[in-house]
């Protein structure tokens, strides 16, 4: 009961909002999704007290789909992981709908924000605690519409519509894989319950499976098509372009959905297929390379960047490229603790760069900012401790959780972990720099804003500080509190996550070098130091290094031409080729010589035979004659009378 | 029997007929006393009596097969059939014609006292029982026709179809004759029976050449009345020509008759010879069933694209000739029966489209009837689509009978032919359909026409819509009539 | 008949069929000559029953042969007061005026 | 060469002549005429070959009749020498082979006949009697049906040539037998009274 | 209740108002008011009827239900036989639930000749509703070709500017496919000396006939779904017909084609579809990656509609000849599914035409801002176009990945790289996602900044009322789908077992 007032309550929260919005008015909207979000947040932390540790039970829902062998029950699974995951989503959205509060104020649709706001809420939460690969699919499609929708919740302005749409597709080519593996579980277990393929996931290692046309380990491509699923949603190399246009959508949606929660559904994905996945050793190793490449290269795309959210934004991809190698070298507790932690300090850093956004009167970009640390205090500081959190500063939540991630990949026997490592570290430094950059850009320095701007700057209502209070306290506290997560005899995660007989690196973490644990915070240090060299001592050098190395500046600051290379490669294509089936192939070639074409034919054959009817008496009487002979004739000669 | 120097006179079967002659006796000594404005008022309703009457005898009369004066005239379940259908078309076809010949002026006695001759010789067509009778009672159907067909002596277009019809309609008889010498010459023979008798299966040497030749001639000769190709080419110009009501009949009840000829000559004696004359009505079948289809996309007016919508209807009647089976020849009846509602039908619509005075003949004028008078649209929709084969209509029971007997006998090929043909002229009556249905109405049409036109049209109407509830009867009535047909040794057995 | 095989009359029959069809369709004068052909197909008809009928030793050819003449009579008449009402109208019999409708 | 056969050979050969001549020759006068002579020659071969009487209903009807009527009509019509068109020429060759065909195919046919056994129950005591007599005796015996419709089929040229070409001329005074018949006294009479010295 | 005869009557109900709607008489707008209030109860009505058809049927049996014979056709040998199973039934109800819709919907749209276009609708409803009762097979074309007729005059008379080039085409084409059945049809009742559709299944054709009987139906069923290429005539006639007509020719009509693959060409020609198969997937995967490409370039709004709905019949052949539970199931919750959101997106369409006469796309924009409610229900028949999971257009699409995935090379049933096709099919999703969300984009987002769009209106109460029943459904069968596949399974099952009987073994002997 408890799980089904926590799942179902921002559902309906949603509805009421959504359907009788206009009746409620804003107030009443705002009243009715934050109470039930306040009812779902607290059943969730009375959740995360009673069940963590407990074995996986299941609460039944209703029925769903029974066709055939494939039995599919709306049901929701909870367990150490769900409960969790369910925690983190719930809280941190409660808090995020009491921001909205005050963030969305002067919005002429707030109803339907909130109704949205909720529905993601409710979908996320399916997600997370789905019993089954198809209601999982419910929730990561969910998520996408709620997405969709959230990043084009202002529907006037074209990037908005433009991001929200490439969102949804290219998370749909992400859940194109994920269909494909749900169709080869079924394939492989007669099944996509959990239960069922986690118990079984054992018998079919190294069963071999002909798809595509090729022979593979059954397993391996399982989990390879998961993953696609998961690179989607979690935005990972090559299919991260979205997450920096969903930048397009209200502060608040960026720090719920493209922060804390639904981005981060993708490593929760292998998490919970931690089963599979450690039986699948290539898919391993594939994992830790698109995450530690995704980690630096978002890394390096952060560095240049000028729009406020598009920086964090770029961390957060960054980020989950550390949750993902986390994974594939075997540590998915580390992962997991990560994903908690960064739910916190990035939802803090997200609403606080609301918070600056809010005001500055709706400006973004960097350029533009500077010297705010005086005039919003309390935002300053909170920005601050999200980015002590998010670079990792020993002692904040970020520190614990990123140190273990790198040490795991020190320490495991992934093929690729010192890949891992290595990009990982870089990319350590990298974040504490542009982290740098960010908050010496933004509170530091003159003020660039114009005049007018400056003199309206102001704090935010409490609606919206008191959340930065408690991510923030979550950004510091998270660490300590979560730490058990990181037990290397995964007891505390009573089986949520489970680890090969073979994979030790759980244990292997905690016992590598000094340097290696030293490591982050080495470059964390290097990192911060550089920007403040870059952007307090000496604010010339930024355009002098960058007119240095132009090239590499331009390719950096273009994203790595990601969004021109996919226009390229399959937006225009797939246009041009629209094109020209429409005109070359229904209209030029099948109406052609199809129906148009027959229909011509029959017309000029038409027209041809009535030309012999010519009106002459003579010809008539020819003939009727010719054909007596031909009937003759071929009665005589051809039917061998 | 051969030398009772009198002739049997046990004359029941012939009623319809001695009714149908003493009716135009007296008929014409009527019309003849009457004034000229009045006879045709008399003469026509009294000729309609006549045919129905003459109908109703024959559909009560006792149908055990009998061949009687001389072996000429057969009645049979068959004839009895035929009959019926072919003077109540004949009758029906006078009261469609009666307020369109008054408007043309040609409103004369003499039409449909011709019309009741010529329903005469249908009458004795579907009981000829040899190849004299055969002759002569195609002879009596064919004259009043040619003189129908130029009844509207003072417009060139009528004469000339008259003249057409006539001159081609006399070298058509000329190959009949001709295949009817050559047949009597190589089997010594004039009489059906004698040749079922003499040329069975089991007869020695076989059909000779010269009587398949003399038969491929006498198909030539029907074909021409059934208006089957190559032997088609005066139907265009003649429908067009003629007056309309003279059209509607020459559609209608003589091409039923032609066909119960053809069958009667086909599967009576010569039914043990399918396999030598069905290649050759396969292939006028096919041919009249694309020419028909074909050459009717690029018409213009509606008597003509209802001569070649005739033709192709014909073929497909032949298909079923073709099969040479029983079940074909029922269904060439069937076909044949609601070919001939339809048509009426069809006909009807023609003839009570009138604007200022004048009757409509391009297609282009039928444009917006269905805003002007909605009834009217709707029928003639029926019956294009009926013709068109669509079920539920009547007409795709037709086709899909037709292609079952072709079917059953192994000449898939044929089926596949003929429906896409048919596949082809549904595009010119949809054109119809589409004309009066979705172009934007043009001037009004003149108020509706007579009763005896309304009621035709409307009866036509109602059995091609309504044939899919009840189809049964026509069914067993084809079947017990092919079932009739035969040698006279199966049928002593029946 | 004796001493002419049959074989004659019906090439002789046959060679007037032909020549009545050939008038008809190679006819480019009038249509009264048109009707004449039809005449001669008919004799050539004739012409065979008659001839098979002597042959086989059977009336009925010769019996054909004779309603044969009467309907031809017959038809004369009616084709020309067809020929007679077409030339009142069109001022002319050519068989090439005679196309008034086509197509 | 028998004398019979010498016969067949020249009226059959005037026979074709004649039949060519008839569809060849410029004036239809003419046509006629050979028509004429074309039937007497087929009259002749029918008497050759046993049947006098068909030969004379040929000569009485057609000469007497159909030949005439043509006649008549093209008389009537007053039409004479009619020019060749061009087409003639050109279709020449085709029709020529088309007829050649068809004469080919009709003699081949003919060649082979052979005789057998009349199936038919038809009268074959010919010789008891004469042709003639033989053949009224079939006529209104065996063909007795045939011969009614024949009888109906001359009615309907009779009506059909009357329906076709008789006119009721205007302003020509004819009788009328029903009009007269059905005359009333109102219609043909009207009482006037005429006062006197006024006139009517 | 379930003595009467409950097909029949619900087939033939219909005709009952089109009578009385074919004696109103009077003034030309009370004419049309009337005509409108007959129809509409006899379809609700119908509707009735058909639901007791549902409440009679017994889920657990695989064989006809509630069959009714009657003599009629005796010298062919046909007989008058009606009957459902759990694959006709639920098409039976969205007929007759789609026809109640039209009416509804177009109860202020439709002004000239109300008086013909219910009579028409009408006829359509009895068409429709028979075509999936008969089981006769002759019975079954004479209502299958028989929808040509009504549809044939909706497109032309109540249809848009190229109405008559559509109307021409959709009946030909129709046509031409449908008398090759017609000759199959001819073919196998000789063959097997019956035209009942059980008779027919149980009988054994000869294999080497069966290919050509195959491909003789296949004519007919691929125009009616239609597959590529056979699929040119539908842009055409959806652009050009009344929306009303829209919906049922989307609604119901192409579920012919489908339903014509599950009835006849699988459990009566197994071996021949089997060989097929290969064939069948090939042109689905053609059709549903062509048509979405196509469809991506669409300027118009009916034409991209349209193109989806070739793309979306596309799973639906995959799944048909998968040949197993999950595609057979798929195939039809798809065909449902498709029926009703193609059917409201062509409504969807509609609404907004009739206030600006415009199928452009181009035309619109920002129609949020002054229709919110309008907004709302297009976006949730778009995601449900797009296959979002709690939305219909999900469990059919999922169903039938799954299931042809399912077809591997070891199980030697259908001879076919199933992971391919799912592959290939899945591509639909991306691409789907692509045209109908660019279609939303322009149509509902951005600035109201037309000037003729200022004073739109949002959805009225009739237009509420129709959508209301697919909004409904939509999300029911999303959410809960196991009430329409519970009675589905057993018919299902038979099918299969039909399939199955003539032995996919046997198959492998005579086709290799």
């Amino acid at each position: 009961m408890l799980h089904l007032i926590l799942v179902f309550s921002p559902l309906l929260g949603a509805a009421l909002a959504g359907l009788f919005g206009r009746q409620l008015g804003d107030r009443g909207a705002q009243l009715v999704t934050c109470g039930l979000m306040v009812v779902s947040a607290t059943c969730s932390v009375i959740g995360l007290f009673l069940y963590t540790g407990d074995p996986a039970f299941k609460v039944p829902v209703l029925r769903w789909i029974e066709v055939g062998g494939l039995e599919v029950d709306w049901a929701l699974r909870v367990d150490t992981l769900s409960t969790v995951m369910m925690f983190v989503v719930s809280f941190v959205s409660c808090f995020i709908h009491i921001y909205s509060i005050g963030y969305m104020a002067h919005d002429a649709s707030v109803p339907r924000f909130f109704s949205y706001l909720s529905l993601f809420t409710f979908m996320m939460l399916m997600l997370v605690t789905s019993d089954n690969l198809l209601q999982l699919y419910f929730g990561w499609e969910g998520v996408g519409v709620a997405s969709y929708l959230l990043i084009g919740f202002w529907y006037t302005r074209p990037t908005a519509c433009a991001a929200a749409i490439k969102a949804f597709i290219v998370n749909r080519v992400g859940d194109f894989g994920l269909a494909l593996g749900v169709a080869l579980c079924f394939l492989l277990f007669d099944s996509i319950q959990y239960d069922v393929i986690f118990a079984e996931a054992a018998g079919h290692a190294g069963q071999t499976v002909t798809v595509f046309g090729l022979t593979a380990d059954a397993l391996t491509v399982m989990a390879l098509l998961l993953f696609i699923g998961a690179m989607g949603k979690s935005a990972q190399l090559g299919l991260h372009t979205w997450l920096p246009d969903a930048m397009e959508g209200p502060t608040p949606v960026s720090a719920l959905i493209h922060a804390a929660t639904m981005v981060t559904a993708g490593v929760f994905l292998v998490a919970r297929f931690s089963p599979v996945f450690e039986l699948a050793p290539v898919a391993l190793a594939v994992v830790t390379v698109v995450g530690a490449s995704t980690a630096l290269f978002a890394a390096t795309v952060g560095l240049t960047q000028f729009d406020i959210k598009r920086v964090i934004a770029y961390s957060t991809c960054s980020q989950l490229g550390y949750m993902f190698f986390a994974c594939g070298v075997g540590a998915y507790a580390a992962g997991i603790f990560h994903l908690v932690t960064h739910a916190f300090f990035k939802a803090l850093l997200f609403l606080g760069a609301g918070s600056v956004i809010h005001a500055l009167s709706d400006e973004q970009d960097m350029r533009r900012m500077g010297g705010l640390a005086d005039k919003i205090k309390i935002t300053y500081a909170m920005m601050w401790i999200g980015t002590l959190a998010l670079v990792g500063f020993p002692g904040t939540a970020g520190f614990f959780s990123k140190d273990a991630i790198l040490e795991a990949a020190w320490a495991s026997h992934n093929a690729f972990h010192l890949y891992a490592f290595w990009l990982g570290l870089l990319a350590a430094v990298l974040t504490a720099f542009y982290s740098g950059r960010l908050m010496f850009l933004t509170f530091h320095g003159e003020p660039r804003a114009d005049h007018h701007t400056m003199e309206h700057v102001h704090e935010s209502p409490p609606v919206m500080t008191v959340p930065l209070f408690v991510l923030a306290a979550g950004a510091l506290l998270a660490g300590w509190l979560g730490k058990g997560m990181l037990d290397p005899d995964g007891g505390w995660w009573a089986g949520a996550i489970v680890t090969g007989p073979d994979n030790h690196v759980m244990h292997a973490m905690h016992e590598v070098p000094l340097l290696v644990k030293l490591a982050p915070t080495f470059a964390m240090a290097a990192g911060l130091g550089l920007a403040w060299l870059f952007y307090v001592k000496m604010p010339d050098l930024p355009d002098r290094v960058a007119a240095a190395v132009r090239p590499l500046h331009t390719f950096l600051y273009n994203k790595w031409y990601f969004d021109e290379l996919y226009d390229l490669l399959f937006v225009r294509p797939a246009l041009a080729a629209g094109r020209v089936f429409w005109q070359g192939g229904d209209v030029g070639i099948i109406d052609r010589f199809g129906p148009d074409g027959i229909a011509r034919t029959a017309l000029a054959g038409g027209a041809r035979t009535v030309r012999l009817q010519t009106g002459y008496l003579y010809h008539y009487a020819f003939a009727m004659l010719i054909g007596l002979v031909l009937l003759v004739g071929l009665y005589l000669f051809l039917l061998g009378g | 029997m051969p030398t009772s120097p009198l002739p049997d006179l046990a004359l029941a079967p012939l009623l319809p007929e001695i009714v149908l002659l003493a009716a135009a006796l007296v008929l014409l000594v009527v019309g003849a006393l009457r004034e000229r404005a009045q006879a045709a008022g008399i003469v026509a309703p009294l000729a309609v009596l006549a045919l129905l009457v003459a109908a109703a005898i024959a559909g009560v009369l006792d149908r055990t097969p009998q061949t009687l004066l001389g072996g000429h005239f057969r009645f049979d379940a068959m004839a009895a059939f035929l009959k019926v259908v072919v003077l109540v078309g004949a009758a029906a076809c006078i009261l469609l014609g009666g307020a369109y010949e008054e408007d043309e002026r040609i409103d004369r006695f003499e039409l449909p006292l011709l019309a009741l001759l010529a329903g005469l010789g249908m009458s004795l067509m579907v009981s000829a029982e040899s190849l004299l009778g055969l002759y002569m009672a195609l002879e009596l159907q064919s004259l009043p026709l040619y003189v129908m067909a130029a009844f509207h002596r003072d417009q060139l277009r009528s004469t000339e179809a008259g003249l057409k019809y006539f001159v081609l309609g006399a070298l058509a008889s000329g190959m009949l004759l001709y295949g009817c010498s050559l047949i009597y010459g190589f089997t010594g023979t004039l009489s059906f029976a004698a040749l079922a008798q003499g040329f069975g299966p089991t007869s020695p040497g076989g059909l000779p050449t010269g009587a398949v030749v003399g038969l491929v001639f006498v198909i030539a000769g029907l074909a021409f009345k059934l208006a089957a190709v190559p032997f088609h080419m005066w139907t265009p110009d003649v429908y067009e020509g003629a007056p309309t009501s003279v059209t509607a009949f020459l559609a209608a009840a003589p091409k039923v008759a032609a066909v119960g000829l053809t069958l009667r000559l086909l599967m009576g004696p010569m039914a043990d010879w399918a396999g030598q004359w069905q290649q050759v009505v396969a292939l006028v079948a096919l041919a009249s069933m694309v020419l028909g289809s074909l050459a009717g996309l690029v018409q213009t007016n509606i008597k003509r694209l209802m001569a070649y919508s005739g033709i192709a209807n014909v073929g497909f009647a032949l298909v079923g000739v073709a099969a040479g089976t029983r079940e074909g020849m029922e269904a060439a009846l069937v076909y044949m029966v609601i070919y001939l509602a339809t048509t009426l039908g069809a006909f009807g619509c023609i003839l009570a489209m009138r604007r200022q005075g004048t009757y409509v003949e391009r297609i282009d004028e039928l444009a917006g009837l269905s805003s002007r008078r909605p009834l009217l649209a709707a029928a003639l929709a029926i019956f294009m689509f009926s013709l068109a084969g669509i079920p539920p209509l009547a007409g795709f029971f037709g086709k899909y009978f037709v292609f079952l007997a072709a079917v059953k006998a192994g000449l898939v090929w044929l089926a596949v032919a003929g429906l896409l043909a048919s596949v082809v002229a549904a595009y010119y009556y949809l054109r119809i359909v589409k004309l009066a249905y979705f172009d934007p109405p043009a001037e009004p049409f003149d108020v509706p026409a007579a009763p005896g036109l309304r009621l035709v049209t409307g009866l036509a109407a109602v059995a091609v819509v309504g044939f899919v509830v009840l189809p049964g009867p026509l069914f067993e009535a084809a079947g017990g009539a092919a079932a009739s047909l035969g040698p006279p040794a199966v049928a002593a057995v029946r | 008949m004796g001493a002419i095989p049959l074989g004659h009359y019906l090439t002789l029959a046959a060679t007037l069929f032909t020549i009545g069809v050939f008038g008809i369709f190679l006819n480019r004068k009038n249509v009264i000559v048109i009707l004449m052909s039809v005449e001669l197909i008919l004799l050539a008809v004739n012409i065979n029953f008659v001839a098979f009928s002597v042959a086989l030793g059977d009336l009925a050819g010769q019996v054909f042969a004779m309603f044969i003449l009467t309907v031809a009579a017959a038809e004369a008449a009616i084709g020309l007061a067809i020929v007679v009402v077409y030339f009142r109208n069109r001022g002319s019999i050519e068989v090439e005026d005679i196309n008034l409708m086509r197509g | 060469m028998s004398a019979e056969l010498f016969l067949f050979w020249l009226m059959g050969a005037v026979c074709v002549a004649s039949a060519v001549m008839v569809i060849s020759a410029k004036n239809p006068v003419h046509s006629v005429l050979f028509l004429i002579l074309c039937f007497f020659n087929a009259a002749g071969l029918f008497v050759l070959i046993g049947a006098e009487f068909l030969a004379m209903v040929l000569v009485v009807v057609y000469v007497g009749a159909v030949a005439v009527l043509f006649m008549f009509v093209v008389m009537m019509l007053d039409i004479n020498f009619v020019r060749l068109r061009e087409g003639f020429i050109e279709y020449l060759p085709v029709g020529a082979l088309v007829g050649l065909v068809l004469l080919a195919e009709l003699v081949l046919v003919a060649g082979t006949w052979a005789f057998r056994e009349p199936v038919a129950t038809g009268v074959a005591a010919v010789e008891a009697v004469d042709n003639t007599r033989a053949l009224g005796r079939l006529l209104y015996t065996e063909h007795f049906l045939v011969f009614q419709i024949a009888g109906v089929v001359l009615l309907v040229a009779i009506i059909g040539a009357i329906a076709l070409t008789l006119r009721e001329r205007v302003g020509v005074k004819r009788q009328d037998v029903a009009r007269q018949v059905h005359r009333r006294r109102e219609e043909t009479l009207v009482l006037e009274r005429v006062e006197p010295g006024k006139g009517v | 209740m379930s003595d009467w005869p409950l097909l029949s009557l619900t087939t033939f109900l219909p005709l009952v108002g089109v009578a009385f709607i074919l004696f109103i008489r009077g003034e030309p707008t009370i004419v049309a008011q009337n005509a409108r209030a007959v129809a509409l109860w006899t379809a609700l009505a119908t509707f009735a009827l058909s639901l007791m058809i549902w409440a009679n049927f017994d889920p657990a049996q695989g064989g006809y239900q509630l069959v009714e014979q009657a003599a009629w056709l005796e010298p062919l040998g046909i007989r008058y036989e009606m009957g459902v199973d759990g694959i006709s039934l639920w098409l039976v109800l969205l007929s007759t639930l789609l026809t109640v819709v039209v009416i509804v919907g177009s109860w202020f749209s439709v002004t000239e000749r109300v008086k013909e276009y219910m009579i028409t609708f009408l006829i359509m409803d009895t068409l429709m509703v028979g075509t999936f009762c008969a089981l006769d097979i002759v019975l079954f074309y004479i209502f299958f070709e028989g929808i040509l007729i009504p549809m044939y005059l909706i497109i032309g008379i109540w249809g848009g500017p190229r109405r008559i080039y559509s109307a021409f085409k959709f009946f030909l084409y129709t046509l031409a496919g449908s008398v090759l059945f017609l000759v199959a049809i001819i073919v196998m009742a000789r063959e097997a000396g019956t035209t009942s559709i059980p008779e027919l299944t149980r009988h054994d054709f000869p294999v080497a006939m069966q290919t050509w009987l195959w491909l003789a139906l296949f004519a007919s069923f691929a125009v009616k779904v239609p597959m590529w290429p056979f699929h040119t005539w539908l842009p055409d006639a959806h652009v050009e017909a009344p929306t009303a007509g829209s919906v049922l020719l989307a609604g119901v009509l192409l579920k012919l084609g489908g339903y014509g693959f599950l009835r006849f060409s699988l459990p009566m020609l197994p071996e021949a579809s089997a060989y097929f198969a290969p064939m069948v997937f090939a042109l689905s995967i053609v059709a549903i990656v062509y048509t979405s490409l196509v469809a991506l370039v669409q300027t118009d709004m009916k034409k991209l509609i349209a193109y989806s709905s070739v793309a979306h019949m596309g799973i639906v052949t995959i799944g048909c000849f998968t040949a197993n539970p999950l595609g057979l199931t798929g195939a039809l919750v798809q065909m449902l599914s498709h029926g009703l959101v193609s059917a409201a997106l062509f409504m969807v369409v509609g609404v907004v035409y009739d206030r600006i006469h415009s199928r452009e796309i181009a035309a619109y924009g920002g129609l949020a801002e002054r229709m919110p409610v309008y907004a709302t229900l297009f976006m949730l028949f778009m995601l449900a176009s797009v296959g979002l999971p709690g939305t219909s257009g999900f469990v059919g699409e999922i169903l039938v990945i799954i299931g042809i995935f399912n077809i591997t090379p070891e199980s030697a049933a259908i001879p076919a790289q199933g992971s391919w096709v799912a592959l290939f099919a899945a591509t639909g999703m991306i691409l789907g996602a692509g045209y109908m969300l660019w279609l939303y984009r322009r149509v509902i987002f951005g600035a109201l900044e037309k000037t003729r769009l200022a004073a739109i209106e949002d959805l009225r109460l009739n237009e509420v009322v129709a959508f209301a029943p697919l909004v409904l459904l939509v999300l029911l069968m999303g959410v809960y789908p196991s009430l329409f596949t519970d009675p589905m399974a057993a018919s299902i099952d038979r099918v299969l077992a039909e399939i199955g009987a003539a032995g996919p073994g046997r198959l492998a002997l005579q086709l290799h």
